[in-house]
């Protein structure tokens, strides 16, 4: 059968067999890289279509529907057009901060790209601390954002930016809370055992609620994480006009646009790794033909569909709240997901120990 | 107006004390044209705001004075653009109040209904904007969805969606359209089911509500100080509706409640607004099958010339209060008019209400107290 | 609280008031020094004309005249007109914004519009137009100086840039 | 209870934002509610409001005959000076000088369209009509005369 697995498995044969191990190894790399960049593109211009859409029909409109049929170049030659247009930089500003920040975001969605299981054996780098390395990694992505902010000099940049730096540092915990949750039923933090361990449901429905808590702690967090709506902050264009990307055009804001929708599409495939499974087919206990039946589908569409239903929850929020108030946004952290995610991990670490999970 | 190296200056300085001065406007997706603000910050809380007028000033008191009475009223459609009707209202009563003109019956009842559905769209526009402000946009199309079909009554009735110029000193211009009627009672059934839709996404919404409870609150005596009128008066307890007050065209037989919250805050601004529609749907299904035939304008002169002496004029816009203030001296043109705007007196109140606040509740407070920026410059 | 009464307390608080019931208000012209004594009796018990809804200013050529709208918050059908007259070439009276918050924004558009200065106001600066010393550097120097003043609203204000006579 | 107070602040919050999303859900399943008006592809059906203001014209007749005298009613009626007639003299059969219209001119980037013009006038020469696609590349091109060329006016209008 034609899979992703067997499709790399062929390539690393026939390079082994054609170099030398060194040599084949730089080769994949070079690989990986590419399809990495391409990935990247490619699902900046769906994500971005996609959210128009998606956006346009909850708001009783029709969205793109110009540019090709159904509007699908649109995002296309959106991107022709900002790449086109001058990437200024503001005289005061500090030139080299400036002009470093968009790559920072941009550098730092692109590594979390590597534990993530896009499908059965198919992953870049199966390491044995994913789970940590995907939890500190995507903290980093505050500092391009505070980087972007301080350089402009400019006010409505540097409030957003500060807003994003307390509101990631804080939602980095409950994020991290949820995601232990997994790890305590797990008991291993590589993404491939993770997804092994749900071969016989998903920790969403055999976890019970606590796991159902977690995991909407865990939309919530990586919502405000991504600084998407109702939690966008840091951008807060009734407030702030663009917030710490104010100053930026051209390709430089292209870049910290196509960051924030790597970013959604990261977090969601990390959601959909360890509440649903990952590229792990639907299984439902010892319903044999069933799952039989569930396994025709190839694991690449089963990852992809989850991420895809998560990215639309995602966007559906966006369209739907209200923003909230920088001391809101912090109070809802403080007062009430780090409570419960610390009382729901106890929960979760009582049934682990007891074995009370399917 | 600072110059080019004043707000070059102003962007990379800090305030006197080491504050941060941020101009909002007048560019700025959150004040509605062209508001400028100079808000002193201190970290996220406001210390002071310092509203910066005159960027759309026409100078409308100055050009109604070499216009005659009949060409004024369509300039002040310009004013408050989203009550038009109203402040064309006003002007046509303070000239049939100056000349003793008899306005006919059907023309009075229809004036009311328009007023009221000018009311009605002004409040659904609103909403959207609002719901935008405090970062929810997809009311803003549920509010125009009805607004639009407010503006297709207009369009068939008047001619135009936003500056009518439909009310003639002595009536109307025109006679309403034959479907008038059937329009509107369409619009009054989709209005009351599509309603609550704004229940659940705005009003209900615990965002929303945790976003504008307690923030901006105005106490009835500041209101009173600060001359606010209209919905932000009514929102802190002040009774103020000039249409129960000095009831003019039909208002004195038509039942409705003057909608007023003792909260003072965001949200009592806001339910005030949205009861408002709701008595307005009233005003308008008294009236609507009860328009009596007759004539639609009553018998004026060619030319109109004011009486010597000074006329007051007071309507209920959607904002609040309009007062309309002409001196004349016989002539065909008045001699000094004044156009006492509710939106000037309540963006002075502004800066009282929002100090100390945060960013984010700048916008709930500038939202609810509904500016439309040339309002306020003329 | 009839006009009768008003007349009568405001006489005996100030006896050279001038009263006018031709029009739809009952108008009081008083004089510019007397005006703030009055208002702050005005506003205080046990008349409670509290809620100044409009505070305006027309040039009659001959000279300028202030004038106060009143009312009462509590009913709003009550309502007086105060007026008084001022000198044009030296227009000052004494600010109202103490009493009434509202006045600080009216008087500032009033001192812009007309040039008159209103004595003990906290801010009295252009509020719509542009700032004086914008205008200084402005081109529009000259016309400054020549016309001693930059008053939209006074009538003999000509302005041949962005007036067109029809 | 401090610990019930705040379960039920939690419930009724997240029941409220439950509300908003089955309200946004409905619209975004029931593509029958979209109201995008796909305006210049509609244009076939696209029906304006027979009242609606888009500028004056004046109508002429099969024989190429308006209505208007040349009064300048409109003209004095107009708040902005849209409006300029140019008169001119023409001899009637009889002999007689009759004063005539030489020129309508009507600037329609100084209009208003607040109907005054046509309201003043005697002979309902003038209407508005409902175009609306004004824009054009030159400003000098909105400046129109309303009058067709060789028109005259017709019999018995004074």
């Amino acid at each position: 059968m034609l899979s992703l697995e067997s499709i790399t498995k062929t390539t690393q044969d026939w390079l082994l067999a054609k170099f030398s191990p060194t040599m084949a190894l730089t080769i994949e790399c070079i690989i990986v890289i590419l399809l990495c960049i391409t990935l990247f593109a490619v699902l900046g211009l769906v994500l971005v279509l996609l959210e128009r859409k998606v956006a346009a029909r909850i708001q009783i409109r029709l969205g793109p529907n110009r540019v090709g049929p159904g509007g699908i170049f649109q995002t296309a030659a959106d991107t022709l057009k900002l790449i086109m247009k001058e990437g200024l930089t503001p005289d005061t500003a500090d030139k080299f901060l400036f002009n470093l920040a968009p790559f920072v975001v941009m550098m730092v969605a692109m590594l979390l790209l590597a534990p993530i299981a896009f499908a059965k054996n198919f992953q870049i780098w199966d390491i044995n601390i994913g789970v940590l390395y995907i939890s500190s990694v995507s903290s980093l992505s505050v500092i391009g954002i505070l980087m972007a902010g301080w350089a402009s000099n400019n006010k409505y940049s540097l409030l957003g930016a500060m807003r994003s730096g307390a509101q990631i540092v804080s939602y980095e915990l409950s994020a991290g809370f949820a995601v232990l949750t997994i790890v305590v039923l797990t008991g291993s933090l590589q993404i491939s055992e993770i997804v092994a361990a749900q071969q016989n449901g998903w920790w969403l429905f055999k976890g019970h609620i606590p796991v159902v808590i977690a995991f909407v702690l865990y939309i919530i967090a990586v919502t405000a994480e991504t600084n998407r709506a109702p939690f966008d902050l840091a951008e807060a264009e009734s407030e702030l006009t663009a917030g710490f990307h104010t100053e930026y055009s051209g390709m430089k804001f292209a870049l910290f646009f196509l960051a924030e929708y790597i970013n959604i599409f990261i977090v969601c495939a990390i959601g959909a790794t360890l509440f649903l499974g990952g590229w792990m087919p639907l299984h439902i206990g010892s319903w044999e033909a069933f799952n039989h039946i569930m396994d025709y589908i190839p694991s690449s569409i089963w990852f992809m569909g989850k991420t895809f239903f998560l990215i639309f929850v995602i966007m559906w929020f966006r369209w739907t709240f209200p923003r909230l108030r920088v001391d809101q946004l912090l109070n809802l952290e403080w007062k009430y997901l780090l409570p419960i995610s610390l009382f729901n991990l106890l929960l979760v670490t009582v049934i682990a120990i007891l074995g009370w999970y399917f | 107006m600072y110059n080019q190296t004043d707000i070059i200056k102003d962007t990379t300085d800090l305030g006197p004390d080491g504050e941060l001065v941020v101009n909002m406007g007048p560019q700025h997706p959150a004040t509605h044209g062209v508001l400028h603000l100079v808000v002193t910050l201190n970290g996220e809380t406001i210390k002071k705001i310092e509203p910066h007028l005159g960027y759309i000033h026409r100078s409308i008191e100055k050009m109604c004075e070499s216009l005659t009475y009949r060409q004024f009223i369509y300039v002040t459609s310009r004013m408050d653009y989203l009550s038009s009707h109203i402040n064309n209202t006003a002007c046509a009563l303070l000239v049939e109040k100056g000349m003793q003109i008899e306005v006919p019956e059907r023309a009075k009842v229809v004036r009311t209904i328009l007023n009221e559905l000018t009311r009605i769209a002004s409040h659904e526009l609103w909403i959207g904007a609002m719901a935008m402000d405090l970062g929810a946009f997809t009311p803003f199309f549920y509010a125009f969805r009805e607004r639009e079909m407010i503006t297709d009554i207009m369009e068939d009735t008047c001619g135009a969606r936003l500056t009518m110029n439909y009310i003639v000193p002595g009536g109307l211009m025109y006679d309403i359209h034959p479907e008038f009627q059937t329009k509107v009672k369409a619009f009054i059934k989709q209005f009351k089911e599509k309603v609550t839709e704004y229940e659940d996404l705005v009003t209900g919404n615990i965002i929303f509500q945790s976003r504008t409870k307690g923030v901006g609150v105005l106490t009835a005596a500041d209101a009173i100080s600060y001359g606010c009128s209209g919905p932000v008066a009514r929102a802190s307890g002040v009774s103020c509706d000039i249409r129960k007050i000095a009831p003019y065209d039909a208002y004195d037989r038509v039942e409705f409640d003057e909608v007023i919250e003792t909260a003072g805050d965001s949200f009592a601004r806001y339910i005030v607004r949205v009861k408002e529609m709701n008595q307005s749907i009233r005003i308008i299904e008294q009236l609507i099958d009860n328009i009596p035939e007759g004539e639609f304008v009553g018998k004026t002169k060619n030319v109109l010339k004011l009486n010597k002496g000074e006329f007051y004029q007071r309507v209920e816009t959607a904002r609040g209060e309009l007062g309309v203030y002409i001196v004349s001296e016989g002539g065909t043109t008045p001699h000094r008019i004044k156009f006492r705007s509710p939106g000037f007196s309540n963006l002075s109140v502004l800066d009282h209400i929002a100090k100390n606040s945060k960013i984010g509740d700048l916008m709930a407070t500038m939202g609810t107290l509904d500016l439309v920026i040339p309002d306020i410059d003329r | 609280m009839s006009n009768e009464l008003i007349k009568q307390y405001i006489t005996a608080h100030l006896p050279d008031a001038v009263f006018d019931e031709t029009g739809e208000w009952l108008n009081v012209v008083v004089n510019s020094d007397s005006l703030k004594g009055l208002m702050a009796v005005l506003y205080g018990e046990p008349n409670y004309l509290n809620y100044l809804f409009c505070l305006t200013c027309v040039d009659y050529k001959t000279h300028l005249t202030m004038v106060y709208h009143l009312s009462a918050s509590t009913n709003r059908n009550i309502n007086i007109v105060i007026k008084t007259n001022l000198d044009r070439n030296d227009p000052f009276i004494d600010t109202v914004c103490d009493i009434w918050r509202t006045a600080e924004f009216l008087e500032r558009e009033v001192f812009e519009m007309f040039g008159v200065t209103f004595l003990h106001h906290p801010d009295l600066r252009n509020l719509i137009l542009e700032d004086e010393t914008a205008i200084a550097v402005d081109d529009k120097k000259e016309l400054v100086n020549e016309q001693k003043g930059y008053w939209p609203l006074r009538k003999d204000f000509e302005d041949p840039i962005n007036m067109i006579k029809l | 209870m401090f610990l019930k107070d705040y379960i039920v602040d939690v419930y009724n919050g997240v029941a409220s934002l439950l509300k908003g999303m089955r309200k946004t859900g409905y619209y975004f399943t029931h593509s029958k509610e979209i109201i995008t008006e796909q305006y210049p592809d509609n244009r076939a059906t696209l029906k304006l409001a027979d009242r609606f203001k888009g500028e004056v014209v004046m109508p002429h007749d099969e024989n190429n005959e308006h209505t208007c005298t040349g009064c300048t009613a409109c003209e004095l009626a107009c708040p902005n000076g849209t409006i300029k007639i140019i008169t001119k003299f023409d001899i009637t059969p009889e002999g007689k000088k009759k004063k005539a219209i030489d020129a309508f001119i009507y600037r329609l980037e100084m209009c208003t369209l607040c109907n005054l013009c046509v309201a003043a006038c005697p002979s309902d020469a003038i209407i508005m009509a409902p175009n609306f696609e004004h824009s054009v590349f030159d400003r000098s091109k909105l400046t129109k005369i309303l009058n067709k060329p060789g028109s005259k006016i017709k019999e018995g209008i004074e």
